[in-house]
């Protein structure tokens, strides 16, 4: 730890030679547009790039690359440091060869089984939506006690994008699906896992799932599934198949290994819960947190952000003596459904010790629970779904570390 | 239809081609059988360099098999889960249904070559497995009509609840209309003081490199030097 | 021109081969977690990159690069496909050294003109906010006639992105600027060009007006003024000074280059209207569009951007005909201020020629105009602030032309 | 304040830096001065690479000088942009204050080596380019003083107005309320017929390269193909 640099409040002499002096930028000629045709961050920018944990996983083709929260704004996450999650790695699928194929688990539940091409699935009515996306074991490594230094590691399985694509109903409406006998689908995706999740069947007649090829405006990233995953939003990640070829509508669930073996959540009783997938209301402050170091006293701005599985963000509330005391934070706009929601609170800081929490409330009234309130329930032994509160500490150095209070 | 020209029907071996699940009620299992020692000879040659040779390597991924019991076997229940000292969950510790891992062997399996094993070579190989986790003997033979015997002897076939408020869609058995945790949004004076239950130990600080390199050069605040500089 | 090919509607033999025999994706090993740090598009997405129309400028360093609208969902631009226009090429900024200064024109109109470091600058209360970005010389090649083939270059240089700053107010705040005195201020830029413009005050006091360091969630990318530029919603983007160095705070314009030299607009009279600047209500549509063919008879989505500088829009109508008849679109949400909107309409060709036009009403009441009502005021010669309704033409072969239509 | 420790005064030296902007109404001009022979010297070794030795190339950017008369240096108006016939517009037709080319030369001129020029030289360099456009004779000499001469001698120095209602802020001289278009949003049978006034010369189609390789490769529509297709 230590504190990293201390910026000037005064300066020496006539003033600050970058100013008293010519820069370079100030004083040359540039580069030429279209230098790069597709454009990269600054290379002043390295620092914020995915990354993995390390003894996470044993290999990384069945891994997770985590998002770096710690510097990143607003809402929109770039769809190059948008977090990855494969199980048998990913894939630059050949997008003219790729086939959707909707069928029913038994003949009577899909009339006219269909097989689409991507020309097809771009023909069909799209709609465009702003969702989170948070893997069901986000913050998993912190369920009985503090194990990771940063934001990135803590809640990086985390992202956000304007998403485009076509309601799931749609398609099922245009094969002649049986509505009213539905009561799940399968999503299955195409590269090797052939990853399958069962998916509630409400969630598909209301419109919200979405077979998705568009991602903050641009085709979705390989790694995130191109050309075509599902989106379903509020629900962990595991469900949102990427690479999508197959939907099959069914009246059971299916207990794919992803939903039998992997995001159960095993609870003190030895029983594990089978089939969570709600992401509940949970937020986290990125700026300051975990890792960072404070360059001076003096006003700052707590940031971070918000989101709910179930709905849109109501209010988010601001410690910083470790939950005694709250201040509502600002939320800012737009405020949507089942997407991260952005918060900030203006912050004096007076060099003293200090414990930063943020607490969200959902459209519904459900408050994001202190960790002794989930671990009162849930133990510590379930590696999914901790939406607790994350502390961190400040200080009198000025460094932020990860700490939990229950 | 409302979109003309979008979309064709899927033949019957488009369908046949792609629809390979296999439910826990055993829709969609092949017909076919593997005996354990065709198994073990699969399992040699596709399978034991990344899971191990008794399926206890941790080398790839978790390992398939071990802490289960005879006694699990008539409970239904894998005891080992209740006990907080014991870390390691393999698969044969938590999966409820033997289709799971038909299902997912033919499709995901071997790793590096998914969808390469015939049906009778995912039979085979699964009787091996289970023959490994103690839930069939040595000259068990796996078929689409015995696989159902082996169901009722899955060691954490009762396992599973579903029993929460986490699921989205219709409910299921036992499913809570409420979430399990009620905070609430107290303002002020919430509680006497607050305690340090945990924080991050000393030797975990540089696991995760140079934090230093993992921040913005600008900005309010910087990461903290937690291991050496990488040459710029 | 010319059909490109056909999307198959039926299947010959048993199927595709393409479900029938495995896949390459489905059927191997994929790539490992950060593979990329920061990640990339698909490979097979190269087609979609910014591109300078030949002979619009004469250097590449100063000149436009324009996005690939014609493939593009939603409302949000991927920052590396934001359109570039410099006067004097692009730098990649050193972040630590570069500073913004708030002075005034004269001692009374600043108490204390101040100095801010990035690292001050993004210590101060943020906001995050949408908002659209559009070149006044948009559309300026086609003032006169049809001049370029596809809505890149008739319409791109337009994007959207998350901005994230401070409000200029809070700047001139905390300096104590005399907000009473001011009614200009003056932007200028970092880069060779030390871009200036004039900002009148008011869109300062309303808080519109941001000095911003984050696109997209992360930091501007260089081409887009990394690290700081000025965001002044509704306003050309000439006057969004990049690489903001010097914020000064005046009581009449200033006369620069880019206000009196260009970015004024010639009328028939001979005279040239100066201090234009708010981009007027406008729409287009994106797909089909100009060198696009239809790959087929039958459903299609008629999708495009409309977008106003004075506020909100209220609602897009589309004709087929060439604005004989129209139909009310579908907006897409969310529906912000300043910022692009996504329309949709469903549309069935019948393989007959057809006309496609959009036209965009504002929440002001403002109704996009024809070319003939917008000629019949400024003539053919403004170079900038062309915002007629945009049509396109389908012949039978399924080719779509760029046209015009009074 | 209300942002502690967050910025800094900027120092007199600091501010004389950057604070270089010259405004129509001079303020902020630098005393100084320029004769049109010493901006010969520096115009034909600095600048007429880029702008042709009578700043009329086009090469590198539009021509500077041309365009303008002796008449309009006396009306203030350019009467060459009234003419549709005449397409060419420099510098000088268009600019109406002399302090935005002190201004801007003084910032970014020599565009590959900016705010390298002395204020003499800007002077200088300006008075030659003054001379070139027929506003000052041969022998003149541009000061801090005569440069407001000048100005009312600029050949489009009324040639701007602020009539419009595009500008966001406080009005100005004669600007305008409402838009200057007024579409009204007719929904049925709006004109009798859809006629085209321009389509794309067919020549110019291929004029932007192959746009089939400017579309997607899949999707409702694919680019037309107007040139080679390159190497894959
Ligand atoms: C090249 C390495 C490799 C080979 C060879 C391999 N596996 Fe695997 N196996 C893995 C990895 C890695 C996973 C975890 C994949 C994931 O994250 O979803 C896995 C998962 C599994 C699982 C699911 C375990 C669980 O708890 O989710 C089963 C069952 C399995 N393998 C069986 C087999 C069989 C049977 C074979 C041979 C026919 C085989 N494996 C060959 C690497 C391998
Ligand atoms: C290396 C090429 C180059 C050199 C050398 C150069 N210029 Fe330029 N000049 C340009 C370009 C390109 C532009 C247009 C910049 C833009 O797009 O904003 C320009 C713009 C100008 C303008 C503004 C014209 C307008 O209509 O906007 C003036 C005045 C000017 N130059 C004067 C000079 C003078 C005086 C010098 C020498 C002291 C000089 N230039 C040297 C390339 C050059
Ligand atoms: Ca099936
Ligand atoms: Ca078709
Ligand atoms: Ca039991
Ligand atoms: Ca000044
Ligand atoms: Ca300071
Ligand atoms: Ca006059
Ligand atoms: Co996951
Ligand atoms: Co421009």
């Amino acid at each position: 730890g230590g504190r990293a640099a201390i910026a000037a409040t005064t300066v020496a002499g006539d003033g600050d030679p970058n100013i008293l002096t010519p820069t370079p930028w100030g004083s040359s000629l540039g580069l030429p547009v279209a230098a790069n045709p597709y454009g990269q961050p600054s290379k002043h920018e390295r620092a914020l790039v995915r990354r993995q944990s390390p003894g996470l996983t044993q290999v990384p083709a069945a891994s997770v690359s985590f998002a770096p929260l710690q510097g990143l704004f607003g809402i929109i996450t770039p769809s190059g440091l948008h977090f990855e999650r494969h199980h048998q790695g990913w894939q630059d699928i050949d997008p003219t060869r790729h086939r959707l194929m909707v069928n029913g688990a038994r003949p009577d539940f899909v009339k006219t089984p269909k097989v689409y091409t991507m020309d097809d699935i771009m023909r069909l009515p799209p709609v465009s939506r702003m969702h989170f996306i948070e893997c069901g074991a986000n913050t998993g490594m912190e369920w009985g006690n503090v194990a990771v230094p940063t934001v990135q590691y803590t809640h990086g399985m985390l992202s956000c994008s304007e998403f485009t694509g076509v309601p799931l109903r749609t398609l099922l409406e245009d094969c002649g699906a049986d509505l009213k006998a539905a009561k799940f689908v399968l999503a299955e995706g195409g590269d090797g896992s052939s990853m399958t999740r069962t998916i509630p069947i409400e969630l598909v007649l209301s419109g919200e799932v979405m077979v998705a090829y568009g991602q903050n405006g641009e085709m979705l990233r390989p790694e995130n599934g191109y050309p075509l995953r599902l989106v379903v939003p509020g629900v962990q990640g595991v469900s949102w198949a990427k690479w999508l070829r197959r939907i099959e509508v069914g009246d059971r669930p299916y207990a794919t290994k992803d939903e039998a073996v992997h995001y159960i959540d095993l609870m003190p009783d030895g029983q594990h819960r089978q089939y969570t997938s709600i992401q509940e209301c949970k937020s986290v402050i990125t700026s300051p947190s975990g890792g960072q170091t404070l360059l001076d006293k003096g006003y700052f701005t707590i940031s971070g952000l918000a989101w709910s599985g179930r709905g849109a963000v109501k209010r988010v509330d601001v410690s910083t003596d470790g939950g005694m005391n709250w201040s509502q934070a600002t939320l800012q706009t737009p405020v949507l459904s089942k997407c991260l929601t952005r918060f900030t609170l203006a912050w004096n800081w007076d060099g003293r010790p200090a414990l930063l929490q943020s607490r969200a409330t959902d459209e519904t009234g459900f408050v994001q629970p202190a960790y002794g309130q989930l671990r009162a329930v849930r133990g510590t032994r379930s590696i999914y779904h901790n939406n607790a509160i994350q502390t961190w500490q400040v200080a009198e150095s000025g460094d932020v570390n990860n700490v939990q209070i229950l | 239809d409302g979109f003309a020209n979008v979309g064709r029907p899927a033949t019957p071996a488009e369908i046949k081609a792609w629809d390979i699940d296999v439910g826990p009620d055993f829709a969609g299992l092949p017909k076919g059988s593997g005996t354990v020692s065709r198994g073990m000879e699969i399992w040699e040659e596709k399978c034991a360099s990344c899971h191990g040779t008794f399926g206890e390597s941790n080398s790839v991924f978790n390992p398939l098999v071990g802490g289960t019991t005879a006694e699990d076997i008539k409970t239904g229940h894998v005891a080992a889960l209740k006990r907080t000292d014991f870390p390691a969950r393999t698969t044969f510790m938590k999966v409820a249904t033997v289709s799971t891992l038909y299902d997912y062997i033919r499709r995901a399996m071997p790793w590096n070559a998914p969808k390469s094993l015939s049906d009778d070579d995912v039979y085979a190989v699964l009787a091996y497995l289970l023959n490994l986790a103690e839930i069939v003997p040595d000259d068990y033979t796996l078929t689409d009509a015995t696989i159902r015997d082996v169901q009722k002897r899955m060691p954490n076939r009762d396992g599973m609840t579903t029993a929460h408020a986490l699921w989205p869609g219709p409910d299921f058995p036992g499913m809570a209309a409420k979430p399990d945790t009620a905070n609430a949004a107290c303002m002020t004076n919430c509680k006497p003081k607050a305690e340090l239950a945990s924080q991050l130990p000393e030797h975990a600080r540089g696991a995760h490199g140079n934090i230093a390199e993992q921040n913005r050069l600008i900005g309010p605040v910087r990461g903290q030097r937690t291991g050496p500089d990488t040459a710029a």
